[in-house]
């Protein structure tokens, strides 16, 4: 609102509405970008659906409209890399191949969930395809990436750390700490800004001189990209050329993606009028910049994909997120055990 | 008297303080928007201006500091933070700072200002959004550490903390903001004279608590009242500095003291509680030895069957008295 | 056995655990300078390299974090904050993280690492050099709180802390970087098995302290043997999970019990170790009431003659425990 | 060592040894800043004295070499104005007029102190010529600062706040956070890194990826400048400069001055050999840029001042800091009663 806009056309839900370039990429790989964008939005669109009735109880922050951040930057990423999450990371988890089940479980709080029913929303963890973790104190996970990146180069296997949060995180001090520790490290990190340009209620022209926060990495010397985040292939270009320096050595990258939330802060709700510039007409603007359409607009006129063959695809996403809703809902809770027994890794809480 | 619930209580307190002192701001996150402290402070951004009704960054340190020097500095910030889990951030700010500031410097300055941080837990938002940390920040002498439980207080030790020269943290919890009760015209308070109260006079036993655990022994003394049983329940409602002159007089009384407590055990108010009682009270003067309900020791669990385990309830305080009585 | 100094000993502890284990290393303030650990951590850049022993920006959250996350990928971090005090801009990364991923998250992880917090206090410091916050900590589930009295607990506790597959807080103390003792040869330890123990026998009156107000303790109760009053020592050693078990016995043996810390009293450990003892020991077994000897409720002051009736003195416990066995 | 030099020559101390500038600034003025400094060196070098012989017994940062710092940016503040200062500020205080007798009555503990006795070197208080407090968190009072700065704003008279603070403290994460804070909410404060190249034992070459500051502050669109802080006339005019656009409610500014101190990180000694840049050359070196001596020799050869004056000025300030150190040794220690009494406003601690 009353601050600078170094983004511009970036910012501008007007802009960066068409098919988006699908460079000389694959068509089975786009065609997997798809598949990976719909399983977010539609595992999402279905949490939605829980929160409103109510089976969904804890807090669930919605990323619909984000979702191409998450799977471009997935696709630079090899399953010993290292990736953390914030409070808004179903999307981080289901690019990486996050099961859909231990989600939807996780959300219900049951035991078959992907943090045993611990954790809910907030809490989504599975090593095993790289997602170590995501918990809901803003900008905490930003230092434990790091701290991971620095396991990564003491093993000297080439692997990295991703750490996802947004643009509220840039204003929590731990934050700068952890770019320039990064930097004198050279820790191979790289640090994902989702700018969707809103923390909560608030407009980031209330919180920050300018719109963009890759200033603050810049000042840290760490090197930076900013991308359109709704374009796939522009956030996985942008994050395999920092990730691959991150591999061989050159330390932390910092990759800006901006981007646009469709839902509220937590909920299934828009959140319109709420905040001083989310308004109807700048949502339905943002929708104009669909990660997902353009995607797929593209293939249709570059690569002779049909419109059937998407639905297709749609349609068996859907359904295993119906199946994947269902097991949930009867899936047995934790047992009261597990309170205690998970306090420490040896030895019992009381 | 008007009826009020806790929530609007705090309200009007915001209101009171905010209308007879120029000086009074407020600033934290969610100022703003219509959803961050529930209705506690509905509409004060378009009463008092967004000079006064500040909403910030995500940046809790660094507004709790630009608090401490407002308050250095002839102003009466209420700095709020919506979750006490949010508030470990500020902790420098609070503790090694606004708590230290009058003591180090030879006296000349006060910071005097509050800390709001609201406890809001349940609804399985989990470990890092559930956490009521009172007897942390009771720890430390300079900080003023107050948790109303009626709505009354929920008003009144808002307008004493805001009036009072020192900093204080003001706790407040989102499980009471329901609770409806006749309420006093407001006016203004001396909070270095306000401490421990009897909310019910009982004989059999005495329960010492603060804040929504006032709300559970109140709800538990009415419960076994059918039973026979007479309990009197203490209302802590000033952890720091703590008084412990009226526990120890009404377990003198009845001989057996109860400490119920929203927090964990280790280090926590109840054992507090305790050890201030029996510390002044000779052993012979107790009927059976002292007991605690705390939470159980392990970070807050999500899933529905964990949460319903994890929080103490009516229940579990009335099974201990009843047998702290037989026994 | 090897006579060492307590800081010789934590010295011995660091290079056992480098030396055993290539997946621990050291992080933190001042690793590369002569003087910020006194002599506890010599050499140690020198012997495993700074790629193991890292020196930092001033930067306490991000430290510990990059430890957290390090802990999480299978190394064994041991994150040094030269004070206590500094220690505090960490809070959300000891309490909201290390303390809680391995239980929120499902148990997948622990953060298996050891935050030492250094107690360095006196010499006219002042109220943000001086604290002493394990009190805080041992609040704290998840989080388990060791602090060392003696010369061999300053090595084996640091062993334990480390091979420990929790996160631990390890808090040693300045004034005891002299005591100097026999010790054995080191070994591995399981510190789930480590808990209090009785360093002094007695039969009058049970003495329950932690760290240097072990010593304290210990040479009171050689002054108090003149005086024909018999003391028994208890050391905590670990504060959180706290095993109440032993002062409970000592004290149904001795009918008396002195709680001694070195922090403040409003629910601190000494109130924590009185409410421990009198929640399971019948009123009619005690022959006095308890007591504890806290640092006073005020935050530390500098001048000399302020600090002297701060910081509490053999004499202060003798005092306190001459009118216990005599009333 | 290890980090790229932004500031090239204003951090090589073989530069800017001769004579300051004395541009158009008045002889009386210039005198005046003779004064201050050395009152600072002088009193600063028997605080030593006092630390050798363990009459001061609390820890004492010395900031000698520094002194052109404090002087330049007090010459740009008036009584209202409101400065905190860290763990290294007896500069700080002195410069503004705080009192000498307080100061070392503060330093022994005594009940005439700046602080009453309560705090010693690192606690120093005189709000009545500008000095707000000093405290030894690093970083503490940068949001304080920018809070009392809140206060000049409300209270609309055109008073600024200062902080001071280290190139250390800028790896604090509050200092990030405020930066931030400060320009979205417009407060009217003057933020001074005394850039000494160190952080205790540390080299910035070893925490930092580059040796200026400045860089932070720029990233959150804060107006900064950048001087040879060892010339008290460059240092005031860039002070001068930001004060003013903040008085005129243009918000925030930052000055990074460079400069070395002679003295050790604590205590007198010089801390040779500790850390990885500091040697003996390095010291001699930096010794060469002297604040004092650059501007005594041009008041000497532009101003027609003789040495003899000089030595008279040198003379009246040591007989005055030894009045100080002798009236603080027969001034009584702070009642017991102090211990609580102050721990609340009103009402008693116990
Ligand atoms: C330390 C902390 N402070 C405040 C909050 C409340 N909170 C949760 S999400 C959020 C906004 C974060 O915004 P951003 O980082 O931009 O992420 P987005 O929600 O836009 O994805 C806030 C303030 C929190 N969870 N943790
Ligand atoms: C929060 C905190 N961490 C660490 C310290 C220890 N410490 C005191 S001064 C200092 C160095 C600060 O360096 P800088 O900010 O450059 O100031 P300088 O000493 O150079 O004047 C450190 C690390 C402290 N006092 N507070
Ligand atoms: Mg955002
Ligand atoms: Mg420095």
């Amino acid at each position: 609102m009353a601050g600078q806009s170094l983004l511009g056309r970036l910012a501008d839900p007007s802009q960066f509405n068409d098919a988006i370039d699908l460079r000389n990429t694959a068509t089975e790989l786009l065609l997997n970008h798809v598949r990976d964008i719909m399983m977010i939005r539609y595992a999402e669109e279905a949490v939605a659906d829980l929160s409103i009735s109510g089976e969904a109880r804890c807090p669930c922050h919605l990323g619909i409209g984000q979702e191409a951040v998450a799977v471009g930057v997935s696709s630079a990423l090899r399953a010993t890399d290292r990736v953390y999450g914030g409070h808004r990371s179903h999307s981080h988890y289901l690019a990486l191949g996050g099961s859909i089940d231990a989600m939807m479980a996780e959300i219900l709080g049951k035991a078959t969930g992907a943090s045993k029913g611990m954790g809910g929303s907030m809490h989504l963890f599975q090593p095993d395809v790289g997602f170590h973790g995501s918990v809901p104190i803003v900008g905490a996970t930003i230092p434990i990436a790091a701290g991971a990146a620095l396991a990564c180069k003491m093993d000297g296997k080439g692997d990295v750390a991703v750490g996802y949060f947004g643009d509220g995180a840039c204003e929590e001090g731990v934050f700068h700490e952890t770019l320039n520790m990064a930097t004198v490290m050279k820790l191979p990190v790289l640090f994902v800004v989702e700018n969707n340009l809103y923390s909560s209620h608030l407009d980031i022209g209330l919180r920050q001189p300018t719109d963009s926060v890759a200033r603050f990495a810049q000042a840290a010397s760490v090197t930076t990209e900013i991308v359109d985040g709704n374009d796939v292939l522009a956030v996985s270009a942008a994050a395999e050329k920092l990730i691959s320096a991150s591999r061989r050595g050159e330390g932390p990258g910092f990759l800006e993606a901006v981007t646009f939330r469709w839902r509220g802060h937590v909920g299934p709700n828009e959140d319109i009028d709420v905040g001083v510039r989310r308004s109807p007409e700048e949502l339905a603007a943002w929708k104009g910049r669909d990660p997902l359409r353009r995607l797929v607009d593209a293939l249709v006129a570059d690569r002779g994909v049909t419109r059937d063959q998407i639905d297709t695809i749609a349609q068996d996403i859907r359904t295993r997120i119906t199946a994947a809703v269902e097991a949930a809902r009867q899936a047995p809770y934790p047992e009261a055990s597990a309170l205690f027994d998970l306090v420490y890794a040896q030895g019992n809480a009381a | 008297m008007t009826r009020m619930q806790y929530c609007e209580a705090i309200l009007a307190g915001f209101e009171y303080v905010m209308a007879n002192d120029d000086k009074c701001l407020t600033i934290g996150q969610g100022l703003w928007s219509p959803w961050y402290v529930g209705r506690s402070m509905d509409g004060l951004d378009k009463k008092f201006g967004v000079e006064r009704v500040i909403d910030t960054p995500v940046s809790e340190q660094a507004t709790t500091g630009i608090a401490v020097g407002a308050a250095l500095n002839g102003y009466r910030p209420i700095v709020i933070h919506p979750r006490m889990d949010f508030m470990i951030l500020a902790t420098d700010q609070i503790v090694n700072q606004a708590a230290k500031w009058h003591h180090m410097l030879g006296g000349g300055r006060s910071p005097s200002m509050v800390v709001r941080g609201i406890v809001n837990r349940g609804g399985e938002q989990g470990a890092q959004h559930s956490q009521a940390l009172h007897s942390w920040y009771a720890h430390i002498p300079g900080l003023r550490v107050v948790m109303p439980a009626t709505p009354s207080d929920a008003r009144d030790l808002l307008i004493a903390a805001v009036q009072s020269p020192d900093p204080v943290l003001y706790i407040d919890d989102r499980w009471l903001y329901e609770w409806e009760d006749d309420v006093a015209p407001a006016c203004d308070l001396d909070l270095s004279r306000i401490g421990p109260q009897i909310l019910r006079e009982g004989t059999d036993i005495t329960i010492g608590a603060a804040s929504f655990s006032v709300k559970l022994a109140l709800d538990c003394a009415e419960l076994l009242q059918k039973e026979g049983i007479s309990c009197e329940v203490v209302d802590a409602r000033v952890l720091n500095p703590f008084d412990p002159a009226l526990i120890r007089k009404s377990t003198l009384k009845t001989g057996r003291f109860l400490a119920v407590d929203g927090g964990w055990a280790n280090c926590g108010f109840a054992g507090e509680m305790i050890a201030s009682v029996v510390e002044a009270v000779h052993p012979s003067a107790m009927r059976s030895a002292p007991a605690r309900i705390t939470l159980p020791a392990a970070p807050a669990p999500t899933s529905k069957p964990l949460e319903a385990a994890y929080y103490p309830t009516v229940d579990t305080i009335a099974e201990t008295v009843r047998r702290m009585v037989a026994g």
